[in-house]
């Protein structure tokens, strides 16, 4: 299930993530913090898994990618593309003409708000059709209804308004527009919610088609199910910061993740404990001075008072290593930031 | 008891989407329906919660047929639902704060004396902190919005609780979180719910029964061919 | 282990190391947003402004007592001067004490006729909205009715009906005037009505009264208060449209309408003054009152607000 | 397969429409009758003009007589009404002149000149508001916001004069008046549409700021709005996004002023008339209603009326073809 | 500045500017009723020095009967311009159409005096009068329609209000309403075809708007207000002329009024205004001072009458009538406070400065005057009680002004005697004036009545206005007529369009 894994040496990655970090200014000076120092890259051919509790800053940390914050926020750190582009410094002329769409696809969450309501579906597929593909008028309904059967969308509904479409329906509209453009990343922000299982199934399986060999996909997503089918990494969020990146065989499979609050969120799925893990998620705006799980954690003691970096210990898998990206050892391949990290063998959960 | 007797609904009365359905909730009892994307569900818990008139077809509500919709019904008959929409952003005010959406349906029934003492309560039960009361739909995450539309739906203390797809854009956590929330409540008021989702290994373990949606077409409730639903394109 | 890591990456958002860089420079292709000191010195200057209007309005011409009516034929079309800073009219009068008494008349022309036609117009369309059904149609079909008759005819019979004056004035501005804010109130109502939200205030128990002035008004209060705005210098627009057919106000009277009309003359034979002073006086309030009616509705618009702090 | 105009709702509205406006006519005209015999206005003197300063009280009263305007009003009405329904719309005091023939020499200038306007302002008016709501506090956003409350302050008798000394006089490019050139009596397209450019002009310069003003105000909301923040993410160029999506969101205000701004450029018609000396009928507006001429008063609301109730149905057609969300509801 | 494609200024062409526009172009509805119509002639007409001439009429009216009886001669061999002749069959239509109690014409009070009209022949036509009225031929002026076309039709509304067709120099060839007139001379015109062969009345209401089109060119020449008119002196292409008129601005000071209709008052008013300045000032100098309606400079004028503006003799008559200084410097006597309203007609520029500069004046007297505007809808009701800024005037006989002016018995009847001025010497003098065909005894009764007027002045004449005509040089030099206060279509240097002898 897993895909082929780029060598070490290999070309820049799609996408290398340097300590992006983005805060939104709040009234009386306060700042949330709804990403802090991720740090990752991400391979052609590569489909990296997102996940986390929500709220932690998943869908900030794609819109920050495609340079579409709202504009209380301020960022830091780098994004880089393949070729260099850097997504948080780029100005807005070359996001538009070239890097949304084009270089950085996206599936936005709540897709029935981001598609303009007094437009049909097929309009805005055909003038996306027009635009990033270059497709010809005699040629655009064809190619429409091609581009809708890739994302499942039934072609009976191509004439409707977003309103009139149900939640799976606008979903996979969303998805349909966010392929045409071809682009060498894919961010997928929820790509599957509202869908049943064999849409899911069908939608996550193209996803993973589309990228193929030579394109990477960041997946944000709940479905941990989903993840599994399609992932070959999987990255943890909590409270603004990545705190564990491991290969999808082994986060899902016997290892396990490492992370306490990565094993929680395991175990929470239905099909195994479905509980939650105890208390409330902290609140961005006020974050604790150390591990921001460390009250949530039965693990937690002294060491837990300062943040713990993301280190990669002993290598998992054959993921990408850390000792290919040289100055940052850690960040890329797998990695866990904690100060008490679960070894594999001794707690893997059984569903 | 809540009955859906052989409703016909839907957008346009020459092509209904909803066919002759029917489903029954007794109370204290709770209900998955299961159904491929785009059947229908959502508008048969629209038109289960009194917010869309069916063609055909009659909602019962405690051996009472219910004869208006939306303001036509009576307010305390539209209050003993509490719905949770399937999309938060789209079902909150986006002028309004959390706070201020959470209250919204005590003031609305003159219960505004109540606001200090439920709102920060139910908003601990669902989990959002004092910090993301004040912030508006579009400062907050679709997960943390539709905490805030749950504590919305559970503020009146509902009969029926009808429940769009609640937890499909939450993670694993949250959403045992939640269905616990859910759950809690049921027991203590011994509400109905009516949990309509995609995910079987989820409304399985949350309810006590589980339908199908092509079970419910035809006048038992039981058998019958499903009309032919967008999906199967 | 966490201390090693220091020098390569940002401990905490608040670590001093962190180079933050706001977005909102950047929100659109070259396009300078004003950053939050200008937007702030803007607002500032347009409350200065306002506040300023209405003191002159209210305090100068009780205090000072000067008679705009004064005719002093000798000192006809002086240029502005240390005697008389706006200079003098086609018969002497001094313009400045002109410009602040027909101010007084032009702003209570101007913002009475405004408010009352946006209140009226506001409440018409969304009663009518959020009615539907027959209430809606007979309701907007006497909106019809009432602007078949050009509004000019309209104030012309209102002002003709009463001694010429201020309040015939407002009167006839604001009961012709309340139709286009009660349509355009109306269509965002019907297109706000169909929104989930609503759903879910019904479901919520919200009466429809509630939902409107809860729920749909609020979404409308942009539209309307741009024709609220845009109101004020239309009412002294029309004031000296009336007095342009002989029916406003006295001609006599100061009003900047009348007074910029008055002084078209003058401009053809080169006395720029008596147009420019009072076309200042009716212009800079307006913007001021935009300006500050802009402001608000960055503070309503749940986008905004949380980029603008005042 | 393209999803087709919805005929059929269209239809009921329009049918609707069609409906209401008889009672809506016979309202408006005999609100005008009613108004205008409540006046001051004396159609007696005002037929006399100056003449009548020195008339003696006989031959005044004689006139009255004469003119039928000793009748009560409601019979007034009535016998205007069904002698309208059988294609007499009687004569008119003022213009001395059959209504029906003073009407028709006129009105096609009127409409010509109204409609140009119109359209100019509307076109205008979008691009302006677009171009201003692109960039919110920008020089052009400022300069064009400006303007827009600036002309919404001027009168078309300003503005007129303040054209035509510009073009005609100083620039020499275009004719200050009329209908053609003053001196000649053929009229030629040519002729007209040099003569058209001024009128027409100052009457979309005073309906623009309107326009102006909620195009900016539409695009700028629907530009901060998720749809937009789609329709970026997709990668569509800034045009598209700007025409096709915050403008096609936020024009929907603006097609409501198509409706509502009729009866105001019915206003603006009857200045900009006066002032360009254009031979239309909305000038003749003013002069029927101070003199009480009830006939052409009665013709010229009721063709205002037609022209409200059209401008209104076409802008609820446009609005809910351009917001599924609303259809054809009333 | 000289506008290139002058269209007007060629020599066969004129292109003029008007403010108003007349509601019809029918004799029979009182177009042109005070002659110089264009399109029409009428049985006689004015000189340049508003002395009667034949025109229609072969020779001046016969006077018989005392006074009763009118004969005229009529021309041979006069067409109307649709090849019809013109007889006496027409003069009657004319007159007996005017005078039919079905025709709507507001101005048939001035043929009161007729009887009836008789055709001899067919160039014979014999006014009988009701009352010998000496200045009747005046008002045969009046244009005379073809009985021909107009009997055919509906008086009041039929097509020839708009389409005439007369005798006169030129025939419409296009009435666009609102917009022009467009005339073409009439090539068999009785009196020799006229040189300038297009003549067009462009209406150009608003006058700055006109100003700006002579400027472009556009206009020949225009109607303007003094302030315009300014704007033009130092233009070496245009060439201003000052008509003089009878129109005078005038303050009725009503008797019903405790303050206006007190002699002292009003007399301190008459000498204690400062026309002059306000001949400067808002006139800039195109008028003169009036004394009463008669202008200083008409031979009906009696000489003395004239007051010197003099503020000390004006209080000096206001405290010797016991009008005391009170408080805010507004006199009193006997608990009235010496103030009174003031109207004139809203949006009429001239009477308002004239309102505001009386008021003026009169505060410097301890006279307070309100000036107030309205409509005559709004003015007429209060004219017994309040003073009104009026205006009027006509040159052709002082008759015509003196006696509406100020016989009593018309007091309060429209817009006659205003003031309501009762003086029973004037009356008497101006039913003499009237009734007599001697012109020593109509002077001598116009003197009692201008003596009369200083003792007891019922009205403040404030000035008589030049009106001001602006027109391109190149027509050469042109004359006017003495003007009345209405502004005919044809009044202005374009009087005698039809004599025009352009230079190129
Ligand atoms: N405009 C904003 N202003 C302030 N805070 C914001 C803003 N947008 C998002 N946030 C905060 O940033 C955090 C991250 O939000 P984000 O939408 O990325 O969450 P998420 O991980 O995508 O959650 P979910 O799974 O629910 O979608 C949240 O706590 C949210 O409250
Ligand atoms: N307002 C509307 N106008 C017209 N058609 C609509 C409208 N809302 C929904 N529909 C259509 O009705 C059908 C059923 O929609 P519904 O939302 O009930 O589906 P659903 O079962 O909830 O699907 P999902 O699981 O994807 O949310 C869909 O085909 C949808 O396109
Ligand atoms: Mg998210
Ligand atoms: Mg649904």
């Amino acid at each position: 299930m897993t895909g082929p894994v780029p060598p070490a040496g290999a070309p820049a990655p799609a996408l290398s993530v340097r300590g992006l970090s983005v805060r939104f200014r709040m009234h009386g000076g306060t700042h949330v913090a709804a990403v802090t120092d991720a740090r990752f890259d991400l391979a052609a051919g590569e489909c990296l898994a997102l996940v986390g509790e929500s709220g932690c800053g998943k869908s900030v940390l794609a819109s920050a990618l495609l340079g579409l914050l709202p504009e209380n926020a301020e960022t830091a750190g780098a994004a880089l593309l393949g070729d260099g582009t850097d997504l948080l410094t780029a100005d807005e002329r070359t996001l538009a003409r070239t890097v949304r769409g084009r270089r950085v696809g996206l599936v936005p969450q709540s897709p029935a708000a981001h598609l303009t309501p007094v437009r049909t579906v097929r309009s805005q597929l055909e003038e996306t059709l027009r635009e990033l593909a270059g497709v010809r008028r005699p040629d655009l309904r064809k190619a429409a209804a091609a581009a809708a059967e890739r994302a499942s969308f039934p072609l009976g509904h191509l004439d409707r308004y977003p309103h009139e479409l149900s939640g799976g329906l606008a979903q996979r509209a969303a998805t349909a527009l966010a392929l045409i453009g071809d682009a060498p990343l894919l961010l997928a922000d929820e790509p599957t919610t509202g869908l049943d299982r064999e849409l899911v199934d069908r939608t996550v399986d193209e996803l993973r088609r589309h990228v193929g060999d030579d394109r990477a996909l960041l997946l944000i997503t709940h479905d941990l199910a989903a993840a599994e089918r399609i992932a070959d990494r999987v990255a943890v969020m909590y409270a603004s910061r990545v705190v564990e990146i491991a290969a999808a065989d082994d986060f899902f499979g016997d290892a396990g993740p490492r992370h306490p609050y990565a094993r929680g969120l395991l175990n929470a799925l239905p099909e195994r404990e479905f509980t939650p893990i105890p208390g409330m998620p902290p609140e961005l705006s006020a974050l604790p001075g150390g591990c921001a799980f460390a009250a949530r954690c039965d693990r937690a003691d002294a060491a837990c008072g300062t943040v713990p970096a993301l280190t990669g210990g002993v290598p998992l898998s054959t993921g990408a290593g850390g000792a290919s990206t040289g100055a940052v050892p850690v960040s890329a391949g797998a990695g866990v930031a904690c100060h008490h990290p679960v070894t594999a063998a001794l707690e893997a959960p059984r569903a | 008891m809540l009955e859906l007797r052989s409703l016909t609904a839907g957008y346009d009365r020459r092509d209904p989407v909803v066919r002759d359905v029917s489903l029954t909730v007794a109370p204290g009892e709770s209900v998955g329906l299961l159904g491929p994307s785009g059947c229908g569900k959502s508008t048969l818990a629209r038109v289960a919660a009194l917010l869309h008139r069916p063609d055909r077809g009659q909602v019962v509500v405690d051996g009472e047929p219910v004869h208006g919709w939306r303001h036509r019904a009576p307010r305390d008959r539209r209050t003993a639902f509490g719905v949770v929409f399937q999309q938060p952003r789209l079902s909150a005010d986006p002028r309004l704060s959390l706070a201020q959406i959470v209250a919204e349906p005590l003031r609305a029934t003159g219960r505004a004396a109540d606001v200090p003492e439920r709102v920060p309560e139910l908003a601990r039960t669902v989990g959002l902190g004092a910090d993301l009361l004040g912030r508006r739909p579009h400062e907050v995450s679709d997960g943390q919005l539709q905490r805030a539309c749950l504590a919305r739906a559970l503020v009146l203390r509902p009969r029926w609780l009808i429940c769009d797809e609640m937890t499909a854009m939450l993670d694993a956590s949250t959403t045992a979180a939640l269905v616990a929330v859910v759950e809690e409540y049921r027991a203590a008021s011994g509400a109905g719910l009516l949990a309509v989702g995609h995910d079987r290994v989820l409304l399985e373990r949350w309810c006590e029964r589980t339908v199908e949606w092509r079970e419910l077409t035809g006048a038992t409730g039981a058998t019958g061919g499903s009309a032919a639903h967008p999906a199967a394109e | 282990m966490a201390d090693t890591e220091a020098t390569t990456g940002p401990g905490t958002a608040a670590d001093p190391v962190t180079r933050w860089r706001p977005v909102a420079g950047r929100s659109l292709a070259g396009a300078r947003k004003a950053s939050r000191s200008t937007r702030a010195w803007r607002v500032g200057s347009s409350a200065a402004i306002v506040t300023a209007v209405v003191l002159a309005v209210l305090i100068v011409p009780p205090l000072v007592a000067l008679d705009e009516q004064a005719v002093h034929l000798a000192d006809k079309l002086l240029p502005p001067s240390a005697a008389h800073p706006f200079g003098t009219d086609d018969v002497g009068r001094d313009l400045l004490v002109r410009c602040v008494y027909g101010l007084r008349v032009s702003l209570l022309v101007g913002v009475v006729a405004a408010v009352v036609a946006t209140v009226i117009g506001t409440a018409v369309g969304a009663l009518a909205a959020s009615a539907g059904g027959w209430v809606d149609r007979v309701v907007m079909r006497l909106v019809d009715v009432f602007s078949s008759v050009p509004h000019l005819l309209l104030g012309i019979f209102i002002v003709a009906m009463f001694r010429p004056g201020v309040w015939p004035v407002v009167i006839s501005v604001a009961l012709t005037h309340w139709l286009s804010t009660a349509r355009i109130v109306r269509a965002e109502v019907l297109s706000l009505r169909s929104r989930p939200y609503v759903d879910a205030a019904i479901s919520g128990g919200a009466s429809r009264w509630r939902v409107t002035v809860r729920h749909l008004l609020p979404g409308v209060l942009p539209q309307a208060g741009l024709a609220a705005v845009l109101m004020v210098p239309h009412a002294i627009w029309h004031e000296s449209a009336l007095s342009f057919l002989g029916l406003g106000l006295p001609t006599h009277q100061a009003s900047l309408g009348t007074l910029v009309q008055g002084a078209r003359s003058s401009l053809l034979a080169g006395d720029w003054w008596p147009t420019l002073f009072p076309g200042l006086f009716i212009i800079v309030p307006t913007l001021a009152i935009a300006g500050l009616a802009g402001a608000w509705r960055d503070r309503i618009n749940p986008r905004r607000r949380s980029e603008l702090m005042l | 397969m393209t999803r087709s105009l919805p005929w059929g709702p269209m239809a009921r509205l329009v049918g609707r429409r069609a409906a209401f406006a008889v009672p809506v006519l016979l309202a408006v005209t005999f609100g005008v009758f009613a108004v205008a015999e409540a006046s001051p206005f004396d159609p007696v003197k005002a037929y006399a003009g100056t003449a009548g300063l020195t008339a003696s009280q006989e031959n005044l009263d004689q006139l009255r007589a004469n003119l039928g305007v000793d009748k009560p009003l409601v019979s007034r009405w009535w016998d205007w009404l069904t002698a309208a329904l059988h294609g007499d719309l009687g004569d008119s005091s003022t213009l001395r002149q059959p209504v029906a023939d003073a009407i028709g020499e006129r009105i096609g200038w009127s409409v010509l000149l109204a409609t140009t306007a119109f359209v100019l302002a509307i076109l205008v008016g979008s691009a302006l508001g677009v171009l201003a709501a692109r960039r919110p506090g920008g020089w052009l956003d400022r300069c064009v916001t400006s303007l827009a409350y600036t002309l919404e302050a001027a009168p078309p008798f300003w503005l007129g004069l303040l054209a035509v000394w510009l073009f005609a006089l100083h620039l020499g490019v275009l004719p200050a008046g009329g209908l053609t050139d003053t001196s000649s009596v053929a009229v030629t397209a040519g002729q007209v549409s040099r003569h058209l450019v001024l009128p027409a002009a100052v009457l979309a310069v005073s309906q623009l700021p309107w326009f102006v003003l909620y195009v900016r105000q539409g695009v700028g909301d629907a530009l901060g709005d998720d749809p937009v923040r789609g329709a970026r993410a997709r990668g569509l160029a800034e045009r598209t996004v700007l025409l096709k999506h915050a403008f096609r969101s936020g024009m929907l205000p603006v097609l409501t002023l198509v409706g509502s701004r009729v009866p105001e450029l019915i206003t603006g018609a009857l200045l900009v008339e006066t002032v360009f000396s254009w031979p239309g009928i909305a000038a003749a507006t003013v002069q029927a209603a101070t003199s009480v001429d009830f006939p052409l008063l009665a013709a010229l609301t009721a063709l205002a009326t037609v022209a409200v109730l059209l401008g209104n149905l076409l802008a609820d057609l446009l609005y809910g073809l351009a917001d599924p969300r609303v259809g054809f509801d009333g | 500045s000289s506008p290139d494609g002058n269209k007007g200024g060629s020599a066969t062409s004129a292109v003029v500017g008007i403010a108003y526009e007349p509601e019809t172009l029918s004799p029979l509805l009182g177009y042109g009723k005070d002659g110089n119509s264009k399109i029409f002639d009428g049985l006689l007409t004015h000189d340049a020095d508003m002395k009667l001439k034949p025109a229609l009429a072969a020779k001046l009216p016969k006077v018989g009967d005392g006074g009763t009886t009118y004969t005229y001669e009529l021309r041979k061999g006069v067409k109307f311009s649709d090849g019809k002749p013109f007889t006496a069959k027409d003069v009657v239509f004319t007159y007996e159409t005017i005078l039919d109690k079905k025709t709507n014409n507001a101005s048939k009070t001035e043929l009161d005096a007729v009887k009836s009209v008789e055709a001899k022949g067919d160039d014979t036509v014999v006014f009988h009068l009701k009352y010998p009225y000496a200045p009747f031929a005046e008002r045969t002026v009046l244009p005379i329609a073809p009985e021909h076309v107009a009997g055919e039709q509906d008086v009041n509304s039929g097509a020839f209000t708009t389409k005439p067709i007369g005798t006169g120099p030129y025939e419409l060839v296009k009435w666009s309403k609102g917009e022009k007139l467009v005339f073409k001379a009439n090539p068999d015109y009785w009196g020799g075809a006229p040189k300038i062969k297009n003549f067009t009345m462009a209406i150009v209401k608003d006058d700055d708007l006109r100003a700006t089109r002579l400027r472009t060119g556009d206009l020949d020449g225009a109607i303007l207000p003094p302030n315009l008119a300014g704007t033009f002196k130092s233009d070496a292409d245009k060439k201003t002329y000052a008509a003089k008129t009878f129109d005078y601005r005038v303050v009725t000071l009503p008797t019903g009024n405790k303050v206006a209709g007190d002699t002292a008052v009003r007399r301190a008013l008459d000498v204690g205004v400062d026309r002059k300045t306000m001949v400067d000032s808002i006139l800039e100098g195109a008028g003169k001072e009036a004394y009463g309606p008669v202008p200083t400079d008409s031979p009906w004028f009696t000489k003395g009458t004239e007051r010197k503006f003099d503020v000390t003799r004006a209080k000096q008559i206001l405290d010797d009538a016991g009008w005391k200084p009170g408080k805010g410097g507004v006199r009193e006597k006997d608990g009235v406070q010496a103030k009174f309203p003031l109207w004139y007609l809203s949006g009429d520029k001239l009477r308002q400065d004239h309102a505001l500069a009386y008021a003026s004046d009169a505060k410097k007297l301890g006279i307070k005057v309100e000036v107030q505007s309205g409509t005559w809808e709004v003015i007429e009701p209060r004219m017994p009680k309040d003073a009104v800024l009026a205006g009027g005037g006509s040159p052709a006989d002082p008759d015509f002004d003196q006696y509406t002016l100020l016989k009593s018995s018309l007091a309060g009847d429209g817009f006659n005697n205003m003031a309501h001025y009762d003086n029973p010497k004037v009356d008497k003098a101006l039913e003499e004036a009237r009734r007599s065909g001697d012109h020593a005894k109509r002077q001598a009764a116009y003197d009692t009545v201008q003596r009369e007027l200083v003792k007891n002045p019922g009205y403040t004449f404030l000035t008589h206005i030049d009106h001001l005509y602006v027109v391109d040089k190149s027509y050469g030099d042109l004359t006017t007529q003495v003007e009345p206060h209405d502004h005919g279509l044809a009044s202005g240097p374009w009087w005698n369009v039809e004599d025009w002898q352009p230079k190129k």
